[in-house]
């Protein structure tokens, strides 16, 4: 086999270190975006090859997909406003300034230190693999992963759950009194159309299928939300009006629901247990409650995020402002 | 070691009436945010209860064991940092119900992100997880960037740009440490940590990571130097809350670190090296301070020296000298009466700002006479930040300088004393600037009442704090690292 | 009851303080009232500790506050003496206060008179105070208490006043916190102990005790007026008159020697300090001080800053008296604490009458004042003479028990510098008492407004005549069992155990 | 030289050169774009440490901490990019020493 597994990783290694140099010295931003976007579907090749499926998903959808996609829809509103000023494409300036000098020494330490670090402790294989496989069966769930996010370790995934909604609140806070783009007058091209009717409802149907499979194959809550936030970025595009100011309370109840169900989950158990200490028995269907609910408050709060930096939030009139 | 689950409740109870609160609008949602405030604080304190009569609390998130599940623990060192958020969070959130004009969208939005942000504290407090000492961490800096950019001006924006460009960084580095260690030891609670650690580079690349980022997230000397106009251009509570809070939190971790998690090796020379970083913090910070036109960036730059103060600890503590575990014990207490009287100056300063509409010093003439209260509970905070007793101030400022007579350190003496003469420089410029007669025409003005009291109540736990140390040591010496001689003031040498 | 005594005395004032501060500004009757009866409560209490303490009784309060550190408030005579002086003149200063106020229309007068009942209870903190960290304590008190008060007019010269009083003070402070922290990580725990505690520790630790005395002395000497540090006490004479009155003659200057008398005494011990060889020093700044201070009173021309100097080179007389080996010197300078507190305190009253009636402030102005004012400028020649030291009066009895004291340890050269300095305040206090009574006035003084008989304002009138009687009494009943001088005579006795 | 060590190392290297243009880069949306790749950096690191058992068991512990990694990594780009845009509708520049604009 010409392809080996070993000189596989080899080629794929170069391929990541070039496109990530690439991508951060292109001239061109928005060059420079697309780069950076091929680079997350390559890593997510890297993390099969490191028998990672699970995460395979999550960066193909969240890190390539929903970054790539604020990186595009906040270069469009900068280089729109730029229109105005008309100073075209932005262009990446050159350096050679004293910092970059220094820049350099420092990062050659640092990584120099870190490889190193990793050569050295890369032989204690001490991990907590036994530890965790021996122990999945109590935790409700087949697939190790989501019983670590949502067993295990579940009180990470809430609070960084938390931490998705304060950027969500932070998006709110920052657009604070901004015009929104109006979209309508846009000619929007049928093509478009007719994609986006096609593919919302696949979208949603496969989400659903990925939380539910989440259970034994890789899958999961975050990774169906991604796919929801980009379906909700395709309709944006596609200028359907999506009412996403806090103004109205179902807004704030989808964004919030998720974080609320998974931290009431974990305060009802609790009569004479720990916090998020589910019942042997009933921690299958909790699990599936609990993923149901942030699956659709990730996928409301990834679309709020992407409108958020393409200025597409409306801040509704009739609120006095501040 | 008590299992039990009122350890949970400080996180929970903002967390949940957080969401709560975003959910509706209007008074409802002011007086659930008041509710949750006052919840917060009360479980604060029944936690530190609950410390110093029984021992360390433990409390296992979904009954798993340690390597693989988190656990949360309160010693003396968290259960005083609780204690602390529950006060300065509670006058915090009392001062922000009149603060904000009500009804408007920035008040709406403050009190989520305000209750979600001290639930983080709280979970960041008692956490004994190292990876989950880094969510809570990022809740919180992601919680605090918003609240600079709620001021809306124009370089509240580019503070808070820039305070989130050096909080990404300072978190990826802790991170790479995190990973560095898990790869090494494949464990993740901090007490098991501390008992494998065995000195090899990995764990001092590792070390040399999670300390330096979270001295950017500290703002210690060369990192300092985005504090103080995000400190500055926030609304007066976000910034009581970043310069008390906050700041104090990224130096816990540090301190939680060095004392649990890394007590077997031999930091002598990572320790002189803070300790260097500290003594230019205090001489730099004091300088700059002086030389402020804009209150608020005056008491910022405050801050920036006092974090100095903290950082003293680690070279001042060594282990093979008998008597320097009082450094421990001298810089929570600085720590602690550092974050009430510095949130005191800075909601005073908000007041200020309200009513004067603006904070050069050189134009507050008078406040002396117009505002009688706030400019006495200022000059209370001030007194505290000077370090002259009774303040707690003086007390920690007092244990920092035996430990550095007691190791023989007297360069961090001496730099301690220079500190206090510039706070005293700084200080006194503001409130000579409040002693002189106001211009007659200068109309009487009227300071709100709820603010002014808060303010109050902050100024006279500051100043007061001297005398509640023996409770505040008692508190500490649970399960404290530090072998003193028992902290119990009942048994005290003649 | 013992243990709580001591607590009560610097309580009282404190939490009058406190509500005097919320009194609003108009309700002169409620604020007078309480004033009035916090003073004379806490004189009570004096006087009550005082016979106790000459019976013998023991009060002591100790607050444990962390490891080997305490707040101890301990009432032995040495400190009964301060705690009594400064209670008495309380008592007088605040019934000049009131009437001070009220003739020049005074703003702010809740925040003065609670940080003017603050700076009290500093006061009597550091008399009774136990050991070194509570005496920092109320040392550094009374420095954050007293600024409002030296800056209360707002003016730019009394802000400017406020930060030279403060450059010198936190100074001082700094240094004596570094000295304190120093010389309790040599010692432990160091409460004061009659007769010093430093003995086991000097054989071992001499350079380093040495360094730490001389840190101590220039921490204390800043308040208490020494040559080189003595810079802000003229310019602190901008405060209004009860303030320069009782802080500046009395509470202030008084704690910076008494400072000076608790290290000798209680911390080092007189033969530690014999032994180290820092008595010489000492003796020789205090000789400076009173020299010194008394040529720069001759050339002032304006009232209070000559009386200001004159404060400068008498508290020295104190410290002299510390320096002076010997039991007999120490009577002196213990006595004198108390003879030049009421006695300077007269001056400054007449100066605030002065100032307040006919608006005179220089000594010029001050022909045939006589005749114009005779009960005040009385009262100042009663002061002036006691000052200078012409028998019976109290500054006599010092001035005799320091040269005799001078000659028992064989230092004759203090007998030529009390003559010097007698010379001089006889030089600069003469010519006041000389122009007031027989020269005629240049220009007519207004007589009393709106017919008023008295020549001023009662309350302003009563306390110089009520403190020139109590220096004469001190003077001619020097012999009557709680005289001052009885009393400085109980306290050698016990400090040299003999 | 396994499989996972290779990409242990890219990793490092990935955040080796992100953190040089995260330093040296002042148009801000580039230091977010470098801030990302030092985040798949230490995301490749840490999952590839997990694959390191002899008898070829993952260890998922660091999956679900890189998941962790990859949300939090996304909201504050999000919140990063919405400051950035607020800062370019009020200022026009997109560094923040202001003086010398694109």
């Amino acid at each position: 086999m010409l392809l080996d597994g070993l000189s596989f990783d080899l080629l794929l290694s170069i391929a990541l270190i070039a496109l990530a140099t690439a991508a951060l010295r292109a001239r061109d931003l928005f060059k420079s975006i697309v780069i950076f976007m091929l680079f997350g579907l390559l890593v997510a090749i890297a993390w099969v090859r490191v028998h990672a499926p699970d995460l395979a998903l999550a960066e193909a959808a969240i890190g390539s997909g929903i970054t790539g996609a604020l990186f595009l829809g906040a270069l469009n509103r900068i280089e729109r406003k730029r229109k105005g000023a008309a100073s075209g494409r932005l262009e990446n300036p050159v350096n050679g300034s004293t910092s970059g000098a220094w820049a350099v020494l420092l990062t050659l330490v640092l990584t120099g230190l870190l490889a190193m670090a990793v050569l050295s402790g890369w032989s204690y294989s001490g991990g907590l693999a036994d530890e965790a496989l021996s122990r999945i069966d109590e935790s409700g769930v087949v697939n190790p992963v989501t019983a670590v996010i949502l067993n295990f370790r579940a009180y990470d995934t809430l609070l960084e759950i938390g931490v998705l909604l304060l950027a969500v609140l932070g998006v709110y806070a920052v657009c604070e009194g901004q015009t929104m783009r109006d979209l309508r007058r846009r000619d929007r091209s049928k093509v478009l159309e007719t994609f986006v009717h096609l593919l919302s409802p696949m979208v949603v149907l496969t989400a659903g299928y990925l939380v539910w499979v989440g259970y034994k194959e890789p899958g999961g809550a975050f990774q169906a939300g991604a796919l929801l936030g980009g379906a909700g970025v395709v309709l944006l595009l596609s200028g359907r009006e999506l009412p996403l100011h806090t103004a109205r309370t179902v807004v704030r109840i989808i964004l919030g629901g998720g974080f609320l169900v998974f931290l009431l989950a974990g305060l009802l158990v609790m009569k004479d247990r720990a916090f998020l200490e589910y019942p042997r028995a009933s921690a299958k269907h909790i699990i599936l409650i609990i993923e149901l609910a942030c699956t659709v408050s990730i996928g409301a709060i990834l679309t709020v995020l992407f409108s958020g930096c393409a200025n597409l939030l409306a801040a509704p009139s009739e609120e006095e402002g501040p | 070691m008590t299992q039990s689950s009122i350890l949970i409740w400080p996180v929970l109870w903002p967390l949940v009436l957080g969401i709560v609160v975003f959910l509706f609008r209007g008074r409802t949602a002011l007086w659930l945010s008041l509710a949750a405030a006052v919840g917060t604080a009360l479980t604060s304190f029944n936690v530190c209860r609950a410390v110093h009569q029984s021992s360390t609390l433990v409390h296992e998130v979904g009954g798993w064991g340690a390597p693989l599940g988190i656990v949360l623990r309160a010693d003396g060192l968290a259960a005083v940092m609780l204690g602390l958020s529950g006060l300065v969070g509670l006058v915090i959130s009392v001062y922000s119900l009149t603060y904000f004009k009500s009804g408007s969208r920035k008040e709406q939005l403050f009190w989520p992100i305000w209750l979600l942000l001290w639930g983080g504290l709280n979970g960041l407090f008692i956490s004994g997880d190292i990876f989950n000492l880094y969510v809570t961490l990022e809740l919180v800096s992601l919680g605090a960037i918003p609240l600079i950019a709620l001021a809306g001006t124009r370089d509240a924006i580019k503070a808070s740009l820039r305070y989130l460009l050096l909080a990404l960084l300072g978190s990826m580095s802790y991170l790479f440490g995190v990973g560095l260690l898990y790869m090494r030891f494949g464990v993740l609670d901090l007490m098991m940590l501390g008992n494998t650690i065995t000195p090899d580079l990995t764990v001092y690349a590792a070390i040399a990571f999670m300390i330096g980022g979270l001295i950017i997230k500290a703002a210690l000397f060369p990192m300092h130097f985005w504090l103080p106009p995000a400190h500055s251009s926030a609304p007066a509570p976000v910034s009581a809350a970043l310069s008390g809070l906050v700041v104090t939190a990224s130096f816990y971790m540090v301190a939680r670190l060095w004392f649990y998690a890394f007590p077997a090796l031999e930091l002598a020379k990572l320790g002189q090296l803070i300790g260097l970083l500290g003594c230019g913090a205090i001489l730099w910070g004091g300088w700059q301070a002086i030389r402020q036109e804009r209150l608020k960036m005056l008491v910022a730059y405050s801050t920036v020296s006092q974090i100095g103060y903290l950082f003293l600890v680690f070279p001042l503590y060594n282990k093979a000298i008998e008597g320097s575990g009082i450094a421990w014990s001298g810089s929570i207490l600085f720590a602690v009466s550092h974050a009430i009287a510095k949130s005191c100056a800075f909601l005073a300063a908000g007041i200020f700002i309200k009513v004067y509409g603006h904070d050069r010093i050189s134009e507050l003439r008078g406040a002396g006479r117009q505002l009688p209260m706030v400019t006495f509970a200022f000059a209370l905070a001030g007194v505290n930040l000077m370090g002259l007793p009774p303040s707690g101030g003086f007390v920690g400022k007092w244990m920092l300088l035996k430990a550095a007579f007691v190791t023989g350190q007297w360069g961090y003496g001496v730099v301690m004393v220079c500190g206090g003469l510039l706070a005293f420089c700084y200080i006194f410029r503001v409130l000579e600037q409040f002693m002189t007669t106001p211009d007659e025409n200068a109309p009487n003005l009227k300071s709100p009442a709820v603010m002014t009291y808060s303010v109050l109540v902050l100024a006279v736990t500051a100043v007061s704090l001297g005398f509640f140390t023996p409770v505040l040591l008692g508190i500490l010496g649970v399960d404290s690292p530090v072998s003193l001689v028992s902290f119990a003031p009942e048994v005290l040498l003649p | 009851m013992n243990e709580w005594l001591p607590l009560l005395i610097p309580a009282t004032s404190l939490i009058a303080a406190l509500f005097i501060f919320f009194i609003d500004e108009d309700n002169r009757g409620l604020r007078t009232f309480v004033n009035l009866t916090t003073a004379s409560l806490k004189v009570l209490l004096v006087v009550f500790l005082l016979i106790g303490v000459s019976r013998g009784e023991v009060y002591r309060f100790t607050q444990p506050l962390f490891f080997g550190f305490e707040i101890v408030l301990h009432a032995d005579a040495l400190s009964l003496l301060f705690v009594s002086l400064s209670a008495l003149l309380w008592l007088i200063t605040t019934i000049y206060a009131i009437g001070y106020m009220d003739v020049s229309h005074g703003h702010d007068r809740s925040r003065f008179f609670g940080f003017f009942s603050l700076c009290v209870s500093a006061t009597t903190g550091i008399a009774l105070a136990g050991n070194l960290f509570t005496f920092l304590i109320f040392y550094e008190l009374l420095t954050i208490t007293t600024y409002p008060l030296v800056t209360h007019r707002g003016g730019p010269d009394a802000i400017k006043a406020g930060r030279i009083y403060l450059l010198y003070t936190l100074g001082g402070g700094a240094l004596l916190l570094v000295a304190i922290v120093w010389l309790k990580t040599i010692v432990g725990a160091a409460n004061f102990v009659t007769g010093g505690m430093l003995i086991p520790f000097v054989s071992s630790h001499q350079t380093e005790l040495t360094i730490i005395f001389t840190m101590l002395i220039v921490g204390f000497g800043v308040k208490a007026a020494l040559v080189p540090f003595h810079g802000w006490l003229p310019v602190a004479m901008v405060a209004p008159a009860p303030v320069s009155a009782l802080l500046h003659a009395v509470a202030v200057v008084k704690a910076g020697a008494f400072g000076i008398m608790r290290t000798v005494y209680d911390v080092y011990g007189p033969d530690v300090c014999t032994e180290l060889g820092v008595r010489p020093w000492l003796a020789a700044a205090a000789a400076i001080t009173i020299i010194y201070g008394s040529i720069r009173a001759l050339r002032q021309d304006d009232f209070k800053r000559r009386l200001a100097y004159s404060t400068v080179s008498q508290v020295s007389y104190i410290i002299l008296g510390a320096a002076i080996v010997g039991p007999v010197a120490t009577v002196g300078g213990l006595v004198h604490l108390f003879h030049q507190g009421i006695m300077k305190i007269t001056m400054f009253f007449v100066a605030g009458n002065l100032a307040e009636e006919l608006h005179i402030k220089k000594v010029s102005q001050m022909n045939g004042l006589g005749r114009r004012m005779p009960i005040t400028m009385a009262s100042f020649s009663i002061a002036a003479c006691a000052m200078i030291g012409i028998p019976p009066m109290a500054g006599f009895i010092t001035k005799w028990n320091l040269g005799l004291g001078a000659i028992v340890a064989g230092q004759e050269w203090v007998i030529a510098v009390l003559l010097g300095s007698t010379l001089l305040n006889a030089a600069y206090f003469l010519p006041i008492v000389y122009r007031a009574w027989f020269k005629e006035p240049d220009i007519a003084f207004d007589p009393p407004p709106n017919g008023r008989k008295l020549e001023i304002h009662p309350y302003l009138l009563v306390p110089p005549l009520f403190t020139a009687l109590c220096v004469l009494a001190a003077g001619v009943f020097a012999g009557m069992p709680f005289s001052p001088l009885q009393w400085a005579k109980l306290i050698a006795l016990r400090e040299y155990g003999l | 030289m396994s499989t996972s060590l290779i990409y242990a190392l890219t990793g490092i290297a990935i955040a080796g050169l992100g953190l040089f243009h995260y330093l040296s880069q002042r148009n801000i949306l580039r230091k977010v774009l470098a801030g990302n790749f030092i985040g798949t950096g230490i995301f490749l690191f840490l999952v590839s440490s997990a694959d390191r058992q002899a008898d070829g068991s993952i260890d998922p512990v660091p999956h679900a901490l890189v998941l962790t990694g990859i949300v939090v990594a996304v909201s504050a780009t999000a919140l990063l990019l919405a400051l950035l845009c607020r800062y370019h509708d009020e200022t026009g520049s997109l560094t923040l020493d202001e003086e010398d604009d694109e």
